[in-house]
């Protein structure tokens, strides 16, 4: 190459130059690229709750330095210079004694290498004479006698390393003699402080004290070296088995929620804001000890997110209120996340997620808000129209409508129909008319002729036969006295006696007001006198009441009427427009031709009840109702099995601005029913037709919360909650319990007995006394709890007592109503009542007999009337006491065929622990129980006492039922 | 036969068979009497001999089992030819030798000016070498299956446990020294030893023929650390270490009871409570002060030494840096036969026994 | 007409354009032919046009370099088609490769892949040992000595990661004893001498979770982590840098003479 | 390339800057490469070192090989406790003063031992080894004595036991400061 390389195309200074400056843009772009890396919000949240806890413990160190016993301290520190004192002194001494003990340590390791190396050698010797013993070699006699040598020199090393060990121990012990003193009083000096430095040791490792440790907090957090001892770390837990179902995968489920939620599993932080919370209910959630550990459970398996995310965003938190997610917008920048499967379930809503692992249970303990919407669930009958997982099998959620024309008029119906909220505030009917999407006036002409449709197809062809005429008069008044006290407001209310709204165990039965107006007398006093006449699957037991019972009862009701202003009555025909319906629904389904045929052959009549036929399937009537026609057609709605899984974009939010969420969207739906259809060209046959229910806004709620639970996810067997013997009786029971109200009456596991708040209300009214007296004294007339019924009462009786209740409580006005219980289902009961006390069932021991000489002496004088006087409130068979039978207790003859004999003693030694409220005076003082009885019977014991008595009423009365 | 086995089986315990290994290493490279075994003769007589031994132990059911393992096999294979390959160069170096002798060149003198085109002479050799490769791989992965045993389980530890074999000298090391020395220290000198090769070695003799007469001092440390520090230790590691690491004879059972005496003792303990019978240091650099002079004086002091007696002449024409590199490495390869033999004979554990901080020489 | 039949059909192959458009020059008859026949292919080209006939003798080179080269690209192209049916996951891993016995087409792959990774290590041991043997490694071939030396740890490394792939006992146990070392590196292993001095307080900044072995297992022991990063550098990391390193290594087998022999 | 050597010390072609202010710009050159030099490499050492970091993951899904037992003071000295034998297979062991963990399995074929109160030793229901309260061998076929494993005290005063790290006495590993803690 010739010689001129040296000539350049570019200056270089200049590239230098450019070289330079992308050199240090990419170093910036590097330490930013590393810094935006390091720089995670988790950090700072991480440091705020480091400096929390900080304060939080120096408040606490302050705390214990005070708590310190100064006394205690001041007199420690006295001794410990007295033992030092003494130790000097002993100085020289104790050097001489170092010195030996120096002596002895080295004694103690040669010796005891000794023995280590020659056992050592012993195990290998022994190993080798084994092998060659094994092999019938000739050295095996050889090996042997090495082997007894080496174990003889064993012995000998074992010999002086114990003799070296003595020494030593002797040697210790006399040292301990000098020492002791001081040591044991320096222990006692650290224990003194061993709370505080504890605390201390938290506090330094939360807040580094002093400038190096500060510095090094800083180091150990830095990029690129925070690998090594970060204080800052990800917190995460990975619970086993709790996989997450990715489409078609499972995949594990990595929780790291407590990378910032840092207080949730500890104590101390309940009243600190969000993220450091302390969990609430420990002892159910996240402890060690409770049913759903955090470390086997994780977050996100109930509260739902992004289990992986360490940002908040990310995280798909959801807020639970427009105020919270006012706060969250500023604070956290938070907006809806898009594309995110399964974000958070909103506070509110988050038992919905119980459901999953507790399936097949309509009880989960706990989840009080679920319980009460499943509960609302069933009795609304949303499983009439949508097929939900759990919902299988129950009969219609109303009445049969197949023979409509012995109950109510044809002008009655139509208006009911139109809008049932007008004539029963508080009915379960929902609306089906003059909603959102069908108001306007030509919908309204309409729906009416679609009513009359209706109305003319459930009253075409009843079934023959009706109620005979009423057997006499009734007296209202006498009716109102009965209705309040017999039992009838356990489920049913009537506005004119309520002061506030009643509970749902008491809207179990149909609300009765108007019912006057609603139904023919005659039907109304067969109905109470057997309702299974008419509606042979109805809830309603028979209450035995006499003719003239039900005669006054009828003419109380009949009392009840309508609303002011409200006229029962059917719309006026309009002929052109039933035509054109008509013609409208036969066009669907075949030619002009054929549907000119046909409207030839229709009159006016048959035209009305075809549209009728044709609107009740629109409106899926059948769902819930009994008709003539549709005994077997499928359920008209979505099916909801599902619906907590549902992806988002398959609810058509159409026009409606919420936001776009599962929850939101079903709200919304069961707020207004027909919004979605909201600027939506539609015919009449397209609209939405769900019908809008009488909720209020927490029914809604709680609804809402069921629907949620319906998930496709199936937790693994090992996580679901699998119901053993006694939990499935349980649930069988409560079915039963549920299906029956039997709560209404009864206080059964804690819930229930609503009656007792019309009781007392009696009370107040006719007795004028206090309220919070009359609530106390209504326990006592009320229903009795029932919780512990399995161990009360015998097996075989309670059977019988089921199936054919008769009276045991002579002062209670409420009857234990007959409900035709199946033998099945008596045992159910029972199953249950015995698993919930966990008694045995079905057979019981009876106490041994014969008794001990001079018990049952004894045992009558203690029911003498010098003693507890029994008889002066119990009934004894025939033998009736005296007095108001208001103040009147269970036969006691009946004692031994109803009570379990180990129940009488629990409930004589401490009745209102058993049953609080109960008129059972308390004869031993259970505060004093040793000294409670009369010294004078049985030698004063009180435990022999209580067996007498109970012995003495087992003898009372027949023999025992069923033996 | 069973007496034959009983002492070779006698033989193979670590002193003896390494001492042994060490003798033959050194007569049969530095006694001109025995150097006929580098003849072809002697060649194929040894080749039979060690294939009559292979044939002889695959008869034995435990000498079986070990040299048909799977991944034992190649180690068998790797045995002949390293054997083999040594003796070529050392056949073609003597040869070299004594043709330097009679003042004439190197066989491949001879030939090395000759240029001969690649095409097809070198490819056509290439191809045939893969095509005889491919069906050698091919024959053995058909008579051979690769192993495959239970599933990964980290709760169950095999006995023995070994590294993939050819790291079983740096395991075999491990018996003499902690896993800093056996597996970091030591591997990494290797290779700096090697790669620093060039850079130390002042001979300029022997480059690109075979010779031994020239380069002895090289060949004997190369083939030193080759063959008896890095081969035979994996013969040892994969032949004879069976469970617990203990040592087996290859005709012995491995007997997971087997028991040998564990009486190992640091220098430390030796001195002080042996010797001064006082109780060892609290102080870990006053415990350890003996070893520790003894370490640096290995290191410090015999260079110095070496350089004015044994290796003056190297001291002279290499300068003090390549000097003392080569020095410490020789040392370092040393030090290795030099703590076996500690251990042998006087049961040494450590020399230096710092395990506060884990340093232990 | 008549001429042509006589004519063979390699003849004729060798005449079309096609062949001439590949291989541009006449048949390696002649000198010239000879030579453009290695300097115009480019995977002959490797190879310099002439060479030393000592350098020829397999009695001199033992072949090893080329052996070894050679089983490199048997690994190269059995691991590349292995990696078809192998899934790097603790799941997967070991189920994968009995497959690779009971059902996969040509699964006897995994013999041949695994035997020549045998034949590999000791085919680089010997190449390395023939050239000591003959002192090629003394000027001017110090540097391509050093190549060879990392040649030879990567071959190793290369070995000791593939060990692990197929996930049984023997794998993780070897592997896991094999890393074990890697504790006891000065300061950077938790077990190594000095990294007990560092230590803050009661904090140690060397500890299981972040020593050398860690970062070679992505965990505290052999796992999932240590499955998938031997794949990785087992499949591409290292292969990359050896192949990097290879080509330096021929270049310079011919930059710095070709083949040894004496001076 | 044959450079000629004397090519490089021929002047520039470039036509030289202004005489007056050469040496500036002789010092500007020098700078400015420095400076491009020594940012691109402060570049490629920031991204090498995070690449480093990248081998370190932040978090592990290792099943715990570490676990908290409680406070020293829980536990009877002279006694062996079993309450992890189970869930992570250790004998935790409060004898002379200190505390020690034992690793359940038998040095023998790996079986899990059980401790006999009544006869104050370790029984291997396998094959009859026998350990003494302190995991030493001293009958049936065990070679060795049971491993300890490492034991120290967490900041909260809990004893923490890391089953990461194995002690052998055989090793001399028991004498470690880490393998006991002091009670």
């Amino acid at each position: 190459m010739p010689a001129k390389n040296e000539e350049y195309a570019r200056s270089l200074p200049l590239l230098n130059k450019v070289f330079a400056w992308s050199s240090l843009g990419l170093l910036a772009g590097t330490v930013w690229m590393v810094w935006d890396d390091y720089y995670r919000p988790w950090k700072r949240v991480q440091r705020e709750f480091h400096a929390l806890t900080a304060k939080k413990t120096e408040t606490a160190i302050q705390q214990a330095e005070q708590a310190v016993d100064q006394n205690a301290l001041k007199q420690i520190q006295e001794d410990l210079k007295a033992a030092q004192a003494q130790a000097d002194q002993r100085k020289r001494e104790h050097d001489a004694l170092r010195e030996k003990l120096d002596r002895a340590d080295v004694l103690v390791f040669t010796t005891d290498t000794h023995y280590k190396n020659t056992k050592s050698i012993y195990d290998a010797t022994r190993f080798e004479y084994e092998e060659l013993s094994h092999q019938n070699s000739a050295r095996a006699a050889e090996q042997q006698e090495k082997l007894r040598k080496v174990e003889s020199l064993l012995a000998e090393y074992k010999l002086a390393n114990e003799k070296a060990l003595a020494t030593q121990a002797e040697l210790k012990k006399q040292e301990e003699a000098i020492l002791g003193a001081e040591k044991v009083l320096e222990k006692k000096r650290a224990d003194l402080f061993a709370g505080v430095e504890r605390l201390q040791k938290k506090l330094a490792a939360v807040e580094p004290q002093g400038f190096l440790m500060k510095s090094f907090e800083v180091m150990r957090n830095a990029p690129l070296v925070d690998f090594m001892a970060p204080s800052l770390k990800i917190q995460q837990v990975v619970p086993n088995g709790q996989n997450k179902d990715i489409n078609f995968l499972t995949i594990p489920r990595v929780d790291r929620c407590q990378t910032c939620h840092l207080g949730t599993d500890q104590t101390g932080y309940e009243n600190d804001p969000q993220p450091f919370t302390t969990h609430p209910r420990q002892e159910l959630f996240l402890a060690g000890k409770s049913p759903h550990p955090v470390d086997k459970m994780g977050c996100t398996i109930c509260h739902r997110g992004l289990d992986r995310a360490t940002d908040f965003f990310d995280a798909a938190h959801w807020p639970d209120s427009s105020e919270q997610q006012a706060k969250w917008t500023k604070t956290y920048d938070w907006a809806p996340k898009a594309h995110e499967s399964s974000p958070m379930l909103p506070k509110r809503f988050v038992e919905a997620s119980c459901l999953a692992c507790h399936s097949g249970v309509v009880h989960i303990s706990g989840a009080a808000k679920w319980n009460k919407g499943r509960d609302l669930v069933e009795r609304v009958g949303c499983y009439g129209c949508h097929k939900m997982r759990g919902f299988e099998g129950l009969r219609k959620a109303g009445p049969p409508l197949t023979r409509l024309i012995w109950k109510t008029s044809p002008d009655w119906a139509a208006k009911w129909v139109e809008n049932p909220v007008a004539f029963r505030p508080a009915t379960w009917m929902p609306r089906f008319f003059g909603l959102a999407n069908n108001s306007s006036p030509e919908e309204v002409a309409r729906t009416r002729e679609e009513i009359r449709g209706i109305v003319a197809y459930l009253f075409e062809k009843p079934e023959p036969g009706g109620f005979p005429r009423l057997p006499g008069k009734g007296d209202p008044g006498k009716g109102e006295k009965l209705i309040t006290s017999v039992g009838c407001l356990g489920c049913h209310a009537i506005a004119r006696l309520e002061k506030t709204p009643p509970t749902l165990r008491r809207r179990f039965g149909p609300n009765l007001d108007g019912i006057g107006s609603k139904a023919k007398p005659e039907w109304i006093y067969a109905w109470v006198k057997e309702p299974k006449n008419y509606f042979p699957e109805t809830r309603m037991p028979n209450l035995r009441l006499t003719d003239q019972e039900a005669l006054d009862i009828t003419a109380y009701l009949t009392t009840l009427k309508a609303p002011e202003g409200w006229e029962p009555g059917e719309a006026a025909p309009n002929p052109p427009l039933l035509d054109r319906l008509v013609e409208q629904q036969l066009r669907a389904r075949m030619t002009a031709e054929e549907v000119q045929a046909k409207m030839a052959s229709f009159s006016e009549h048959d035209k009305e009840v075809y549209l009728g036929q044709r609107m009740i399937t629109r409106y899926g009537c059948f769902g819930c109702h009994l008709i003539r026609g549709f005994e077997t057609t499928p359920p008209i709605g979505t099916e909801l099995s599902e619906e907590g899984s549902k992806e988002v974009d398959r609810f058509d939010f159409g026009y409606v601005k919420i936001p776009e969420t599962r929850h939101d969207w079903i709200t919304q739906k069961l707020e207004n029913p027909r919004i979605f259809d909201q600027g939506k060209v539609k015919t009449s046959d397209e609209k939405l037709k769900m019908p809008l229910f009488n909720f209020t806004p927490e029914e809604r709620e709680m609804v809402v919360t069921v629907v949620l639970s319906f998930v496709k996810e199936k937790p693994p067997l090992s996580s679901t909650y699998l119901l053993d013997a006694r939990h499935k009786a349980l649930e069988a029971g409560r079915r039963l319990v549920q299906e029956h109200n039997c709560q209404g009456c009864h206080l059964l596991e804690g819930e229930g007995q609503e009656i007792r708040a019309t009781i007392a209300r009696k009370m107040v009214e006719e007795e004028g006394i206090g309220e919070e007296d009359a609530d106390s004294r209504a326990v006592a007339f009320s229903p009795p709890f029932i919780t512990g019924e399995g161990a009360r009462v015998r097996s075989d009786w309670l059977f019988h007592f089921l199936k054919g209740p008769t009276p045991i409580r002579p002062w209670l006005a409420a009857r234990m109503p007959t409900f035709g219980f199946t033998d099945e289902e008596a045992d159910t009961l029972l199953r249950y009542f015995t698993a919930l006390s966990e008694s045995p069932f079905p057979f019981e021991t009876p106490p041994p007999q014969p008794f001990p000489p001079g018990e049952m002496a004894a045992a009558k004088t203690l029911t003498s009337k010098d003693y507890f006087n029994c008889f002066s409130c119990h009934q004894q068979g025939a033998k009736k006491p005296e007095g108001d039978p208001s103040g009147w207790a269970p036969d006691l003859a009946l004692a031994n065929s109803r009570l379990r004999p180990d129940w009488i003693v629990d409930w004589i030694k401490d009745p209102q622990k058993l049953y609080p409220g109960t008129k059972m005076p308390t004869f031993f003082d259970p505060a004093s129980f040793d000294t409670s009885g009369p010294d004078d019977v049985l030698g004063g014991d009180e435990n022999l006492q209580i067996k007498a008595l109970r012995d003495y009423l087992l003898t009372l009365g027949s023999a025992r039922m069923g033996s | 036969m069973q007496g034959f086995k009983a002492a070779v089986d006698g033989i193979c315990n670590p002193p003896i068979l390494f001492s042994l290994i060490f003798a033959l290493f050194f007569v049969a490279f530095l006694w001109k009497r025995v150097h006929w075994i580098w003849t072809p003769k002697a060649c194929i007589l040894l080749l039979t001999a060690g294939l009559a031994f292979v044939g002889f132990g695959l008869t034995d059911p435990n000498f079986h089992a070990i040299l048909t393992k799977p991944d034992n096999v190649p180690i068998v294979g790797m045995l002949f030819l390293v054997g083999f390959f040594s003796w070529l160069s050392m056949y073609l170096g003597l040869k070299n030798d004594r043709r330097t002798a009679a003042n004439l060149p190197p066989v491949e003198k001879l030939e090395s000016e000759i240029k001969i085109l690649v095409w097809p002479d070198l490819v056509y050799t290439e191809m045939l070498c893969m095509i005889l490769w491919s069906v050698l791989l091919i024959v053995w992965s058909i008579y051979l299956k690769a192993p495959i045993e239970e599933p990964a389980n980290p709760a169950k530890t095999p006995n023995p446990s070994k590294a993939p074999w050819y790291f079983l000298g740096l395991q075999e090391m491990l018996v003499y020294y902690d896993p800093w020395i056996a597996g970091v220290l030591l591997p990494g000198l290797i290779i700096v030893g090697l790669m620093a090769l060039p850079y130390i070695d002042p001979n300029k003799k022997g480059n690109g023929y075979f010779t031994f007469a020239e380069r002895k001092w090289e060949i004997l440390t190369f083939q030193f650390g080759f063959l008896v520090l890095w081969v035979m230790m994996i013969i040892t590691g994969t032949f004879f270490r069976g469970p617990n690491q203990n040592f087996f004879g290859p005709f012995e059972h491995w007997d997971v009871h087997k028991l040998v005496p564990l009486s190992n003792i640091n220098l430390s303990e030796v001195i002080w409570v042996r010797v001064f019978n006082v109780g060892l240091p609290q102080n870990w650099l006053v415990r350890e002060s003996f070893g520790i002079t003894l370490v640096l004086a290995y290191f410090l002091l015999v260079p110095m030494v070496l350089g004015r007696t044994l290796f003056k002449s190297f001291f002279e024409k290499m300068g003090m840096v390549r000097y003392q590199i080569l020095v410490f490495l020789l040392l370092c390869m040393v030090s290795l036969p030099i703590k076996m033999y500690l251990r042998w004979l006087f049961n040494m554990h450590y020399v230096v026994a710092i395990p506060e901080y884990f340093f232990n020489i | 007409m008549a001429e042509a039949p006589k004519k063979s059909l390699f003849a004729l192959l060798r005449e079309s354009q096609v062949w001439n458009s590949i291989f541009r020059h006449g048949p390696p008859d002649n000198t010239r032919n000879r030579s453009l026949a290695v300097l115009t292919n480019v995977f002959l080209h490797l190879h310099p046009v002439k060479v030393r006939k000592s350098g020829l003798r397999l009695k001199y080179t033992w072949c090893a370099g080329g052996t070894t080269f050679f089983l490199f690209l048997v690994e190269t192209v059995t691991g590349l088609l292995l990696m078809f049916y192998y899934r790097p996951t603790s799941e997967y891993a070991f189920s994968d490769i009995l497959d690779l016995r009971s059902q996969v087409p040509l699964g006897i792959m995994r013999e041949i892949h695994r035997w020549g990774a045998h034949a590999m290590v000791i085919a680089v041991w010997l190449h390395m040992l023939r050239v000591f043997m003959t002192g090629s490694y003394k000027p001017p071939r110090e540097f391509n000595w050093n190549i060879g030396v990392l040649l030879l740890v990567l071959t190793l490394l290369l070995s000791f990661t593939g060990y692990l792939l197929p996930w049984d006992q023997l794998a993780m146990w070897a592997v896991t004893v094999g890393s074990n070392m890697a504790r006891a590196t000065p300061f950077l292993g938790n077990e190594g001498p000095g990294a007990a001095l560092l230590k803050v307080g009661d904090i140690s900044l060397v500890h299981a979770g972040d020593d050398a072995r860690f970062a070679l297992l992505a965990g505290r022991f052999v796992g999932s982590g240590a499955l998938l990063r031997f794949y990785v550098l087992h499949c591409v990391g290292i292969p990359l840098v050896a192949a990097v390193l290879m080509a330096v290594h021929f270049w310079r087998v011919r930059k710095d003479g070709g083949i040894s022999g004496p001076l | 390339m044959p450079d000629d050597p004397k090519a490089s010390a021929a002047p520039s072609p470039v036509p030289a800057p202004p005489a007056a202010g050469e040496g500036v710009t002789r010092r500007g050159f020098l700078s400015w490469i420095g400076v491009a030099w020594v940012s691109f490499s402060g570049a490629l050492g920031v991204a090498s070192l995070s690449t480093l970091r990248y081998f370190f993951p932040n978090v592990l899904f290792e099943p715990p090989q570490t676990f908290k037992a409680g406070f020293p003071d829980e536990y009877i000295a002279g006694q062996v406790d079993n309450r992890f034998k189970e869930s992570f297979g250790v004998f935790m062991v409060r004898d002379a003063g200190v505390i020690y963990v034992l690793k359940a399995v038998c040095t023998h074929l790996g079986c899990t031992p059980n401790w006999l109160e009544a006869e104050f030793k370790f029984k291997c229901p396998c094959h009859g080894s026998g350990f003494y309260i302190s995991g030493i061998n001293f009958e049936g076929p065990a070679p060795r004595p049971l491993e300890r494993y490492r034991v120290v005290l967490a900041d909260d005063g809990q004893i923490l036991v890391d089953k990461t790290r194995i002690y052998r006495e055989e090793k001399g590993e028991w004498q470690d400061p880490e393998s006991f803690i002091v009670a």
